[in-house]
C-alpha cells in the first residue's frame, strides 16, 4: 500500500506541478501551488516524518499561497503577457 | 497547426536545456542509491533519552543544532524587519475598505479563539508532541491573519509585538550565553533535565523553554510581516 | 575569549536594538560602534596570541554537533572582516552630518549581521550551519542591496534575490546528497570519507556546490547579475559586498572543495573557468561610463584571478590569493567609500566625476589604490599578482600568465585613463573638504596598502602558516576530530 | 494481480526509485520554470517547486520502511527502530528560511512594480546600458 500512496501522489504532484507552470491565468497558477504544498505534506507524513509535515502546512501551504496571493492583488494584470 | 507555431521556441529550448541537466542527475543517483551505513542521526537517537525530551526531532533542532535555529531566527527577523522597509507605507492610518460579509465575521469569531489556542498548545507541547514553536507561532499569526482580514476594527499594536519580538531575541541569545558561563558550551543545557521526567510537561531542561521563546517570536515576526502585506493592500 | 562572541554579539545587538534606540538619540550607533571595536580587538587579540587552533564546541562534540574553529587562516579573515566593517560604520559615522541613512537603525542591524554571517561561514565546520549562514548573509545583502528603495535599487534588490534563491536551492542539494550518502555534515568526517563514494557522486556533489557556490563567487556564467546590483545599491554596501561578502563566500568555496578534493582534476577546469571569467571581465570592464558598474568589473576581474590562484590549490598560489584577498579588500573599501562621498557630493555616477573632482587628498588616496588593484610594485597589489605568476612560471602553464598579463594590460588602459582623468582636468568643480574622521580611515586603509606592498615580509609567517592550514585537510581533520569533551 | 504490483511498489528499492524519479520530476518542472516563465508570481513558484522537491528528494530517501516517527508515543517507549531525526530537522530549518526568502522577494516585486509597472523579469532594464 505503501509504495503505491507515494507513487500516486508523486504523479499527482508532478500533473499538478506541470499545470502550474504553463496554466497561463496566474489566479489559477497560485491556487495549483497550493495543491503542490498540500501533496507533499501527505508525501512527509507517509515518510513518517510528523514535524515537517505540520511544518509544510503551516508555512509551505499556508503562509506562502498568503504571500502569493497577495502578491498577485498588486502584481495586476493577472494574466501573463 | 503544427507543433512549431504554438509553442515558443524559447520553451523547446529551456525544456531541453532543463531535461538534459535533470536527466544527467537522475542517470547518477538512480545509479548510487544511498547506503544506511553510518548516520549521525543514529547516534543522536541515542543521546536524546539523556535530555529527557520525548520528540527526538526538537531535541536536534533546539539543543543539539540549536546553533541553526538561531541562524533560522535571524534568518526570519531579516525577512520581517526587510519587509517592513520595503512595504513601508507612506501614510499611517489604516483606510476604511468595504466591510467584509457576515460569514466571514461569524466564522472568524468562532474560528480564532480555537487557532490561537491550538497554536499555543503546538507551541507549548514541543519537546513532547508533533509541532513546536516554528509550527505553532505561524498558526498563531494565521488566527492575527483572520483577524485582520474579518475586521477593520482590530489592529496589531507594533508596540506590543516589537516588544515581544525583543525580549524573545534577546533572552534566546542571553540563554545560549548562560550556558557558555555554566556548561562551557553556548546553548548548553544548564537546568536539571532528568530522565525520569520525560514525557511530563516539566522536562527537557531549557528546550521547552527556547522552543516557547522561538514560538513568541515567530508568532509576532510572522504576524507582522501578515500585518505589512495587508496594510499595503488597503493602501493603494 | 570564546570565538561564539563573534556571532552572538551582532545578533544580539541585532534583536535588542528596540531597546537600544531608547537609550538616546545615537544609542544604536554608537552601541554598534562600540560592539564592532570590541570584536575587532578581540579577533586582533586572538590573531596574536593563537598557537594552536581552538574548537569552540556548540552544545555536543564535533563529529554529531556543530563547533567553530579558529585557525590562522580563519583568524586572517575574522580580522579582515572586522576591522573592514569598523572601517565602514567609522566612516559612516564620520559623515553622517552630511549624509544620513533613512531607517539608520536597520542599516545597523543588516551591517552586524552581514558581519555575523561572514564570520560565521568562515569560521562554521559544519555544512548545513555554513548553509544557514549563507542565507543570513544573502539575506541581508539583498535588504542592503534595495536599502534605498528607488526602482534601479529594488532591481538589483530582485535580481540578487532571484539568483541567490536559485543558489541556496543547489546547495541544499548537495547537503542533502552529502548527508544521504556519509551520514554526517561534519566538514572533517566528511573530508575523510569523501574518496569512498564513487567518482559519478563525487563528481555531482562538487558540481552543485559549484552552482552554488558560483552565483555568490560571482564567477563565469553565473556572473551576469553583479554589475547590476553594484550599479543598483549604495557605494558603502558596494564596499561591503566586494571586501567582506564575496570574500566570504569565496573562502568557504575553496575551503570545501580542498577537504572535498584535494588535488582532484576538477580543479583544472575550475582554472579555465577563472581565466575566461578574467578576460571577460576586464574587456568589459573598459567600455563602462557608469563608476559603480566600472569597479563592479574590476572587482569581478580580481575574483576570478583569485580564483585561478586557488584552483591551482599549491601552497605557494594559497599565499599568493591571501596576499590579493588582503590587498584587494583594502584597495576596494578604499575607492568605494571614497565613491560614496564624491557620487554623493557631485550629484553624479559618471566616470566624469573623476575630472571635476577638487580634493588632493582623495586624489591621492584613490591613485594609490588603483595602482594597488593594478598591480604596480611597491603596492599590495603587486606582491600578490607577482608571486601568482611566479607559481603559474614555475608550473610552466605560460597560457594563463599570459592571460593575467593580457588582462592586466587592459585594467592599466582604464585605471590610466582615469588616472589621467584625475590629474589633468582643466575644470574645476566645487572642493570638497572630507571630515577628518574620514579623512583618517581613507589613510589608515592606503597606508597599510602601502605597508603591505613594501614590507610583505611583516606578515609572511602568518600567511605561510595560513596557506598551510588551508590546503591541508589532515590538520583540519585533526583540529575537529581530536576533539572531545 | 493487484497483490503483485503491490508488493513490487512496497520494496525498498522501488521505492527510493519512486522517490528519485518522482523528485527529480518535480525538479524538472521547476527549473523549466524558471527558464521559460518571466513573471515574478510564476518565478517564484517555480523557486518553491523546486525546493519542494529537494526536500522530498531528502526526506524520502531517508525514509527506511518500517521504522517511525522519531518521538516517544503510544506504545513506543525507547528511541530505537526510529527515522534519523537529523534530515527532519534539516528540512524544517530549509522551509522555514526558504518561505521568508519567498515573502521577501515578493514583497520587493510588489514595490518594484508599485514604481514602475513592471511585472516581467525580461522587463527589468533599467541598470542596463
Amino acid at each position: 500500500m505503501l509504495g503505491l500512496i507515494i507513487l500516486g501522489t508523486f504523479i499527482a504532484m508532478i500533473l499538478i506541478a506541470f499545470k502550474t507552470i504553463i496554466e497561463p491565468k496566474l489566479a489559477h497558477s497560485v491556487v495549483l501551488s497550493m495543491g503542490i504544498g498540500l501533496s507533499s505534506v501527505m508525501l512527509f507524513v507517509t515518510f513518517q516524518s510528523p514535524d515537517v509535515a505540520l511544518t509544510q502546512a503551516v508555512i509551505g501551504v499556508g503562509i506562502s499561497s498568503l504571500i502569493f496571493l497577495m502578491g498577485l492583488k498588486h502584481l495586476r494584470g493577472g494574466y501573463e503577457s | 497547426m503544427s507543433l512549431k507555431r504554438t509553442i515558443p521556441m524559447t520553451t523547446v529550448s529551456g525544456f531541453a536545456v532543463s531535461a538534459f541537466f535533470v536527466v544527467t542527475i537522475l542517470n547518477i543517483l538512480i545509479k548510487n542509491m544511498p547506503s544506511n551505513i553510518y548516520r549521525a542521526g543514529d547516534e543522536l537517537l541515542k543521546l536524546n533519552s539523556s535530555e529527557g525530551v520525548a520528540n527526538a526531532v526538537t531535541t536536534v533542532v533546539v539543543y543539539f543544532r540549536g546553533f541553526d535555529t538561531l541562524g533560522e531566527i535571524a534568518v526570519l527577523f531579516i525577512a520581517s524587519l526587510g519587509i517592513g522597509l520595503v512595504l513601508k507605507s507612506t501614510t499611517k492610518e489604516k483606510i476604511e475598505s468595504e466591510e467584509s460579509n457576515f460569514m466571514l465575521k461569524t466564522g472568524a469569531k468562532l474560528l480564532s479563539p480555537i487557532i490561537l489556542i491550538f497554536g499555543l498548545y503546538i507551541m507549548i507541547y514541543g519537546h513532547l508532541s508533533v509541532g513546536g514553536g516554528f509550527q505553532g507561532g505561524v498558526i498563531i499569526a494565521s488566527g492575527v491573519l483572520l483577524l485582520l482580514t474579518s475586521s477593520n476594527h482590530f489592529h496589531i499594536s507594533h508596540r506590543v509585538v516589537e516588544r515581544l519580538e525583543t525580549f524573545a531575541g534577546v533572552s534566546y541569545v542571553m540563554i545560549g550565553l548562560i550556558g557558555l558561563i555554566v556548561m562551557d558550551s553556548f546553548l548548553g543545557n544548564f537546568l536539571p533535565h532528568n530522565i525520569s521526567q520525560m514525557g511530563l510537561l516539566l522536562s527537557g531542561g531549557i528546550i521547552p523553554i527556547i522552543y516557547i521563546i522561538v514560538g513568541i517570536k515567530v508568532g509576532s515576526e510572522m504576524s507582522v510581516i501578515v500585518d505589512n502585506m495587508l496594510k499595503r493592500d488597503i493602501d493603494d | 575569549m570564546s570565538s561564539i562572541y563573534f556571532i552572538a554579539l551582532p545578533l544580539l545587538f541585532g534583536f535588542a536594538v528596540p531597546i537600544l534606540s531608547k537609550i538616546g538619540k545615537d544609542g544604536v550607533a554608537y552601541t554598534s560602534l562600540a560592539m564592532q571595536t570590541l570584536l575587532t580587538l578581540l579577533s586582533i587579540t586572538l590573531a596574536l596570541k593563537l598557537d594552536s587552533p581552538i574548537v569552540e564546541v556548540i552544545a555536543i562534540a564535533p563529529p554529531l554537533g556543530i563547533a567553530l574553529v579558529v585557525d590562522s587562516v580563519s583568524i586572517l579573515f575574522v580580522t579582515l572582516f572586522t576591522s573592514l566593517t569598523l572601517a565602514t560604520s567609522i566612516y559612516y559615522m564620520g559623515g553622517r552630518d552630511k549624509i544620513k541613512y533613512k531607517n539608520e537603525n536597520k542599516f545597523f542591524i543588516l551591517l552586524n549581521m552581514l558581519l555575523a554571517s561572514a564570520i560565521g561561514l568562515v569560521l562554521s565546520s559544519d555544512i548545513f550551519n555554513i548553509y544557514v549562514f549563507f542565507e543570513i548573509a544573502g539575506i541581508s545583502a539583498y535588504i542592503l542591496a534595495s536599502y534605498n528603495k528607488t526602482p534601479e535599487a529594488l532591481e538589483a534588490g530582485l535580481k540578487y534575490l532571484i539568483t541567490g534563491a536559485m543558489a541556496s536551492i543547489f546547495l541544499v542539494f548537495a547537503i542533502a546528497l552529502i548527508y544521504l550518502h556519509l551520514g554526517t555534515l561534519n566538514l572533517a568526517l566528511i573530508s575523510q570519507n569523501f574518496n569512498t563514494l564513487s567518482g559519478e557522486i563525487q563528481l555531482l556533489i562538487a558540481t552543485l556546490l559549484l552552482i552554488g557556490f558560483g552565483f555568490k563567487v560571482e564567477i563565469f556564467p553565473l556572473n551576469f547579475w553583479v554589475s547590476d546590483i553594484y550599479e543598483g545599491s549604495t557605494s558603502l554596501v558596494n564596499g561591503l559586498f566586494s571586501s567582506i561578502v564575496s570574500k566570504a563566500y569565496l573562502f568557504v568555496f575553496f575551503h570545501i572543495l580542498y577537504l572535498l578534493l584535494p588535488h582532484h582534476s576538477f580543479t583544472n577546469f575550475l582554472i579555465y573557468l577563472g581565466v575566461v571569467s578574467l578576460i571577460i571581465a576586464e574587456i568589459v570592464a573598459l567600455r563602462q561610463r557608469n563608476i559603480k558598474r566600472l569597479f563592479a568589473y574590476s572587482s569581478l576581474g580580481q575574483l576570478a584571478l583569485l580564483f585561478i590562484a586557488f584552483s591551482i590549490q599549491t601552497t605557494d598560489s594559497i599565499y599568493a590569493g591571501l596576499y590579493i584577498i588582503l590587498a584587494h579588500s583594502l584597495a576596494k573599501m578604499v575607492i568605494f567609500l571614497s565613491i560614496s562621498y564624491i557620487s554623493d557630493r557631485y550629484g553624479s555616477e559618471d566616470i566624469e566625476i573623476f575630472s571635476t573632482l577638487n580634493s588632493p587628498f582623495l586624489k591621492w588616496v584613490l591613485v594609490i589604490s588603483m595602482l594597488s588593484l593594478l598591480g604596480m610594485p611597491l603596492f599590495a597589489g603587486f606582491v600578490g599578482k607577482f608571486l601568482l605568476l611566479k607559481t603559474l612560471g614555475g608550473m610552466g602553464s605560460y597560457g594563463v600568465v599570459g592571460a593575467i598579463l593580457f588582462a592586466s594590460l587592459i585594467e592599466a588602459i582604464y585605471y590610466f585613463k582615469l588616472i589621467g582623468m584625475l590629474f589633468n582636468s582643466r575644470e574645476r568643480g566645487e572642493s570638497i573638504n572630507i571630515s577628518p574622521t574620514q579623512k583618517s580611515i581613507l589613510s589608515a586603509l592606503a597606508i597599510a596598502v602601502i605597508l603591505f606592498g613594501v614590507a610583505p615580509f611583516i606578515i609572511s609567517d602568518w600567511l605561510n602558516v595560513a596557506s598551510e592550514a588551508m590546503i591541508n585537510s589532515h590538520i583540519y581533520q585533526n583540529i575537529i576530530l581530536g576533539v572531545k569533551i | 494481480m493487484i497483490e503483485t504490483i503491490l508488493n513490487f511498489l512496497n520494496q525498498k528499492e522501488v521505492i527510493q526509485a519512486t522517490v528519485v524519479i518522482g523528485s527529480m520530476g518535480l525538479f524538472l518542472i521547476g527549473l523549466f520554470g524558471l527558464l521559460t516563465q518571466r513573471h515574478f508570481i510564476k518565478l517564484f513558484i517555480s523557486i518553491e517547486i523546486m525546493e519542494v522537491s529537494i526536500f522530498l528528494l531528502f526526506i524520502g530517501l531517508s525514509f527506511q520502511r518500517g521504522l517511525t516517527a522519531p518521538m516517544l508515543g503510544d506504545g513506543i517507549k525507547t528511541f530505537t527502530n526510529m527515522n534519523d531525526p537529523i534530515p527532519h530537522a534539516m528540512i524544517l530549518t530549509a522551509i522555514v528560511i526558504g518561505m521568508a526568502v519567498l515573502a521577501l522577494g515578493v514583497s520587493m516585486a510588489i514595490e518594484y512594480h508599485k514604481l514602475t509597472g513592471i511585472t516581467d523579469v525580461d522587463k527589468m532594464n533599467r541598470l542596463r546600458n
